[in-house]
């Protein structure tokens, strides 16, 4: 029942999440705006993930997008939000379509893997340049929104609130066209799709250039809302594995549950930061296990069971 | 499960209801100062933690009145202050995330710390947007105050630039001889910059002397300098510049050492001292050995009040010496008291940026002028010595100390590092 | 001539360090088909455990020779522990799922283990040098170099040499050999196939342990190693083949060697080559240098 | 019965693995509207055959002309796009998925080439067309049920409907019968025979059982070690020396 309402639901909880956002506290609105751009990045991993695809190396997109946002900055001077997301998004997707024709070939733990080299190459060359900032990144400007340099945070936040709608409903969309359904199938039968007629290396390799696309463009937002990009938070392997770890978190139920999965993320992290800072890799580390082990449907699953025992 | 998560949601709701009341009950009589420092990686345990442990003593002293005249007042302006522990490691990034959760989420009063410089670069920024009163205690880089004229943040060490021009003088002074040198620095801007001004400082006071074209630069905590140690065996040079620190320094020394590296070259280490009193026998004799600023192993005859006050404490709290950065991290936790009860426990970010702003005042170790930087950035003296180990005592010295003014080894305020050190150093006052 | 020596020892030097990490995990997925991700942590432990031992026998006042001893131990020691509990509390009970989950299991492991070692060993560093000073130092190519790194190759053949034979030689190799081509098969042939998982996780732990457990007396022992070497030996793995024990050994040669030379003679790029290896080698052999071709199954 | 031009002509097709030779020296006519039983022995070529003709494996050398165009070179997803679709010995269908998504999907992918497979699936329209097809293979019953609770007959009729969506002008059909019962059978290839006469479709389809064969097939293809060793009717061919020796002999 859910899935019908799915477009309402983002539409309205959007709206009603920007109004929030308008009286809520700074940090709550960082944490929203942290949340909701690495969100998109998960809403990638999440058609992979049904296709039985998973990614470890989407650092490598999600850096792109964050590092050409700090180049268009500082090289080029371009401040204007929508410029720098389209440019993070567009160059992540076109690297994305470029390796898809390797990847498109690659299934399972091999898929996994060649992700993960792909992106520890990318950050082998970013950590060894200096003037790629080496080991410290490079701080961003606050972005201007139609030529207005914004005075708070807020309107950044709208901004990337709608992007994530859009994002959202645009997945979602995308979920239910021919192609789109094209993931249990492909997890189940490869052999049969091909002799259904459709290529099982195009409908891979759209999914992975899209999960790019949305990567880059979370790496974007999430440099812009940070203010800052650096190799290790951006682009090492453990920064995939946290994408990833967001996936299962949220489960793969629903073009919602990204946003959930990595709103609780961010709160895990900043709790676990703040109640623990010896410890809180144990407290991620320790939660991702329990997921794994007892909530395999992720959050999502769990919002779809107290909507039943309701109804 | 379900019970699980809940259990889990609700210890996060419990948990963001104290630390909002933890908010609201904070009065005039108390205040928090979030301190950053390596808490866990390979920095932890040579920097970190004695930083930690630093500032931890230094508040508490302060807290209960017990610190030597002319602080012997109770307070931070009157008020009580509990120091929050952070980790600073996960990068700059995750960092920038947690600065502004310490400043919009837990509402704390001051920060003081951080030791990496890539943090200190990132969050100068983010602290003026925020306006949030922040003194950097031991980061290096001379970027932070050089690229934009900071409103709220400051520093009461000196900056990288007076430890390798100071370093460049001793070895001018030391080893006169000296034909040629190399150097295997860390790959992100404190290494970068310590070498240039080493290098550049070289070009200008010993001309005749020629830097190696193969300059080692590997990833921070890389941890086997195996054939970077062969390297620069191979090379003409005969003196070794090195700005490593930490747990990387400690396993460099060791690997050199192992394979007779400083008896074949004069190793010069900008920020030896933490590895002092840590490696005992361990550590070469012979090493030109820098604590970035008159701190730790350099000062530890130092007979005056506070630093006596500041060796034994130390020493009876914790069972070792103090290293630099318990001396760097006390230090900046003392100007905050020193701004604190210039400008009220009630005082606004800008009252106390306006209370530190250019004072001169008397650290443990040392006299501390906020003069470069618009006031912002300390000037202190900064001295080398050579090792030595004291078989009678059972633990390293270091011999033939020698100090540099501030102003002989840091800029005149408003002139950038790298210009001045080109420009022949000029007004340096040695 | 001398350089050209040097660099030569450098990269076998650090190509054994490499065999010896990446051995066990390539072991591993050859077996199991799990990308062990906590194989950072067993080599972590081992650091852990064999320089605070040898610090405290030191300290005891036992010759320093025991350092050997200590370091084989905690090698031993760590993998038996450490693998048994991973493979039957975690792993066991994840066999019949996803491989990629079993990999982000490990990943989830690696980060709880992470933290657990500063809860054992605490922040501060460790430093085991008894067994490097032990050794001594010669002089080869102009240079001195501590026996102690020398000895890494010998450790790095022994270990080459030790699985060749197993899985050559011996009947386990067979049985293993038999696992590794098809699980099901296996199987079928009546292998106990849990009980070989369960063997080779431990055995892989073991090598993991050894990395660790052999480098300690040469570094500070500090937080934070495990994450470096994952990369590493990912990258070794990945260049020779995954599951290919030959294939360790020969990405290790490659990657060991080309570093050498390119701190020796170009040192901006050392740590690139690493992963420009790695980019040549999957742009022209996704699979490995050296992975057999995976059936696909119909 | 018989037209002019043979929809799918094969000529002098060899396929080698290594020094095995798996075909040999095959040339076959197939008419419009016929029903081709091909029989033989286990490892005789006749599924080796299907996989040729469907561009799963390559051929070694020789021809494939189906309506003409060359299907030498192409592979399963450009058979099938050419107009000729397969069912699998083992069935090859979504078994996490419900009968009603195995068939909206096949029928989606026949109906939505190219661009449109980025319009939305499930219309209305493809709605009744699905629920035409369960009807017609009589699955009706099961639509709801995940393929994984199935009976291998239900599934073997789920995989020759969704091979049969995309309208193909040739299928063939890989041993339809193996792993239903005696008793079901017949009954199973009447439902199966039926629905594929309403759309005249020609058929080539593997099959064990001589008394399938009897019943159902126009003409039949007997293989021995990778060669046509009779092309006959099939009462023929069942009482043919070389056939009783080779293909039906060896069974019994």
């Amino acid at each position: 029942m859910l899935r019908d309402n799915t477009s309402k639901v983002v539409f309205i909880g959007g709206i009603l999440i920007i109004a929030f956002g308008f009286f809520a506290p700074n940090w709550i609105v960082n944490q929203l705006m942290f949340g909701f751009s690495r969100a998109l990045a998960i809403l990638g991993l999440l058609v992979l993930w049904r296709t039985g695809l998973v990614s470890f190396g989407h650092a490598f997109y999600f850096g792109l997008g964050a590092y050409t946002v700090a180049i268009l900055d500082i090289q080029l001077g371009v401040t204007d939000v929508f410029l720098r997301l389209f440019g993070g998004a567009c160059l992540a997707g076109l690297a994305g379509f470029l390796v898809g024709f390797i990847m498109r070939n690659y299934r399972d733990i091999f898929f996994a893997m060649l992700n993960t080299a792909i992106s520890m190459v990318l950050y082998g060359i970013i950590v060894k340049t200096e003037s790629l900032g080496s080991t410290d990144g490079f701080a961003i400007s606050l972005p201007t929104i139609f030529g207005v340099a914004p005075e708070t945070k807020y309107p950044l936040f709208v901004v990337i609130t709608v992007i994530a709608m859009v994002s959202a409903l645009l997945v979602n969309f995308y979920l239910k066209t021919t192609v789109g359904r094209l993931t249990t199938p492909i997890r189940d039968n490869e052999i049969r799709v091909e002799y259904l007629g459709f290529s099982v290396a195009h409908a891979i390799h759209l999914k992975y250039t899209m999960s790019a696309i949305l990567a880059g463009g979370a790496g974007a937002l999430m440099a812009m809302s940070l203010g800052q990009v650096d190799p290790d938070s951006m682009i090492n392997w453990t920064v995939s594995g946290e994408l990833v770890f967001i996936t299962i978190l949220s489960g793969p139920g629903n073009v919602i549950a990204p946003f959930i999965g990595s709103l609780v993320f961010e709160v895990l992290r900043t709790y676990a930061f703040e109640l623990a800072p010896h410890l809180w890799q144990l407290i991620v580390g320790g939660t991702f296990l329990t997921i794994i082990f007892f909530l395999p449907g992720g959050i999502w699953s769990l919002i779809v069971k107290f909507g039943r025992n309701k109804s | 499960m379900k019970k699980r998560f809940m259990t889990h949601a609700l210890g996060m709701v419990a948990a963001s209801a104290l630390v909002f009341t933890g908010g609201i009950a904070q009065a005039k009589d108390s205040i928090t100062i979030a301190v950053p420092s390596f808490l866990t990686g390979g920095a932890a345990g040579p920097f970190g933690i004695p930083a930690m442990n630093g500032a931890k003593m230094v508040a508490d002293a302060i807290n209960k009145g017990t610190l030597p005249a002319p602080y012997n007042t109770k307070g931070f302006g009157g008020a009580s202050a509990t120091l929050i522990e952070l980790d600073e490691g996960g990068g700059a990034t995750k960092q920038v995330a947690e600065y502004r959760n310490l400043v919009e989420k837990r509402n704390v009063d001051a920060i003081v710390g951080y030791i990496s410089s890539g943090n200190c670069q990132a969050l100068a920024p983010i602290a003026e947007e925020l306006k949030q009163f922040t003194i950097f205690a031991t980061c290096g880089t001379p970027r932070i105050f050089e690229e934009a004229p900071r409103k709220y943040v400051f520093r009461t060490m000196g900056h990288a630039t007076s430890d390798n021009v100071a370093a460049a003088m001793y070895v001018k002074e030391k080893f006169p001889d000296m034909k040629g040198y190399t150097g295997i620095n860390q790959n992100y801007a404190w290494g970068q910059d310590s070498w240039r001004d080493f290098d550049l400082t070289l070009k200008q006071i010993m001309p005749n002397s020629k830097a190696s074209e193969k300059t080692q630069f590997p990833k921070i905590f890389a941890g086997q300098y195996g054939s970077e140690i062969s390297a620069m065996s191979l090379d003409k040079a005969d003196l070794i510049h090195t700005s490593f620190w930490g747990g990387d320094l400690e396993a460099f020394i060791f690997q050199g050492a192992a394979r007779g590296l400083f008896k074949k070259k004069i190793g010069v280490m900008t920020v030896g001292g933490t590895a002092a009193y840590r490696l005992g026998k361990k550590l070469p004799d012979g090493l030109v050995l820098g604590a970035r600023g008159p701190y730790g192993i350099l000062v530890k005859d130092r007979k005056s009040v506070l630093n006596q006050w500041f060796v034994n404490t130390y020493k009876n709290i914790y069972g070792i010496y103090p290293s630099g950065p318990a001396y760097q991290y006390g230090q900046a936790i003392l100007a905050a008291k020193i701004a604190y009860d210039k400008a009220g426990s009630d005082a606004s970010n800008e009252q106390l940026a306006d209370a530190l702003r250019g004072i001169t005042f008397e650290s443990f170790s040392t006299t501390i002028e906020m003069k470069l930087g618009g006031g912002h950035q300390a000037a202190t003296e900064n001295g080398y010595g050579i090792t030595k180990y004291d078989s009678d005592e059972g633990e390293n010295v270091v011999t033939d100390v020698k100090f540099y003014p501030a102003s002989c080894v840091l800029p005149p305020d408003g002139i950038d590092s790298v210009d001045w050190i080109n420009g022949g150093m000029k007004g340096a006052k040695c | 001539m001398e350089t050209f020596l040097t660099i030569l020892l450098d990269g076998l030097q650090f190509s054994s360090y490499l065999f010896i990490v990446s051995a066990g995990l390539t072991i591993i997925f050859g077996v199991m088909k799990i990308l062990n991700v906590c194989h950072g942590s067993f080599y972590a432990w081992g650091a852990y455990t064999s320089a605070f031992f040898i610090g405290k026998f030191s300290e005891m006042g036992m010759p320093d020779g025991w350092g050997f001893l200590v370091i084989l131990a905690s090698a031993i020691v760590v993998g038996l522990v450490l693998g048994f509990l991973i493979e039957q509390v975690i792993l066991k009970h994840m066999y019949h799922r996803d491989e990629v989950l079993i990999v982000l299991a490990t990943f989830g492991l690696f980060l709880v283990l992470e933290d657990v070692i500063l809860i054992a060993f605490g922040t501060d560093p460790y430093f085991a040098y008894q067994p490097m000073a032990l050794l001594d130092s010669v002089e080869m190519g102009g240079i001195v170099r501590d026996v102690y790194g020398l000895t890494l190759i010998g450790v790095a053949a022994m270990v080459a040499i030790g699985c060749w034979f197993l899985l050559n030689k011996t009947k386990w190799g067979t049985i293993l050999k038999a696992v590794i081509f098809d699980r099901e098969m296996g199987i079928a042939m009546g292998i106990n196939v849990p009980l070989v998982y369960t063997l080779t996780f431990i055995g892989g732990a073991i090598l993991g342990g050894l990395g660790g457990a052999y480098i300690a007396p040469t570094i500070s022992v500090a937080p934070g190693l495990g994450t470096e070497v994952i990369v590493l030996s990912f990258a070794v793995v990945v260049v020779g083949g995954m599951g290919s024990i030959m294939g360790a050994a020969i990405g290790s040669l490659i990657i060991g060697l080309l570093r050498a030379l390119a701190v020796h003679e170009l040192p901006q790029v050392e740590l690139f080559v690493v992963f420009a290896v790695m980019a040549v080698v999957l742009v022209f052999r996704p699979e490995g240098l050296f992975a057999p071709a995976k059936p696909r199954k119909i | 019965m018989k037209q002019s031009k043979p929809i799918l002509e094969v000529r002098d097709l060899l396929k080698t693995f290594g020094a095995v030779v798996a075909a040999k020296d095959i040339n076959v006519d197939v008419n419009r509207g016929e029903i081709v039983g091909i029989i033989g022995a286990n490892g005789a070529g006749k599924t080796c055959f299907v996989n040729m003709v469907t561009g799963y494996l390559k051929p070694t050398s020789g021809s494939i002309v189906f309506d003409g165009i060359e299907l030498v070179g192409k592979g399963p997803r450009e058979v099938t796009h050419a107009g000729i679709s397969r069912s699998f010995q083992v069935s090859q269908v979504f078994h996490t998925m419900t009968v009603a998504e195995n068939l909206t999907i096949a029928l989606a992918i026949a109906t939505n080439r190219g661009v449109r497979a980025l319009s939305e699936m499930e219309t209305p329209e493809l709605t009744l067309q699905r629920d035409a097809v369960l009807k017609r293979y009589q699955l009706e019953n099961y639509k709801d049920m995940t393929v994984n609770v199935l009976s291998q007959g239900v599934r073997k009729l789920l995989d020759i409907a969704m091979a049969v969506v995309s309208e193909p002008r040739i299928l063939l059909l890989d041993e339809p019968t193996s792993g239903i019962s005696v008793e079901e059978k017949f009954d199973f290839m009447d439902v199966v025979m039926g629905a594929l006469k309403e759309d005249n479709v020609t058929v080539l389809f593997v099959e064990h059982d001589m008394e399938i064969v009897e019943r159902y097939v126009s003409r039949v293809l007997a293989f021995y070690q990778g060669e046509i060793i009779a092309d006959m009717s099939p009462k023929k061919a069942l009482a043919d020396s070389k056939v009783q020796e080779f293909v039906i002999g060896k069974r019994h």
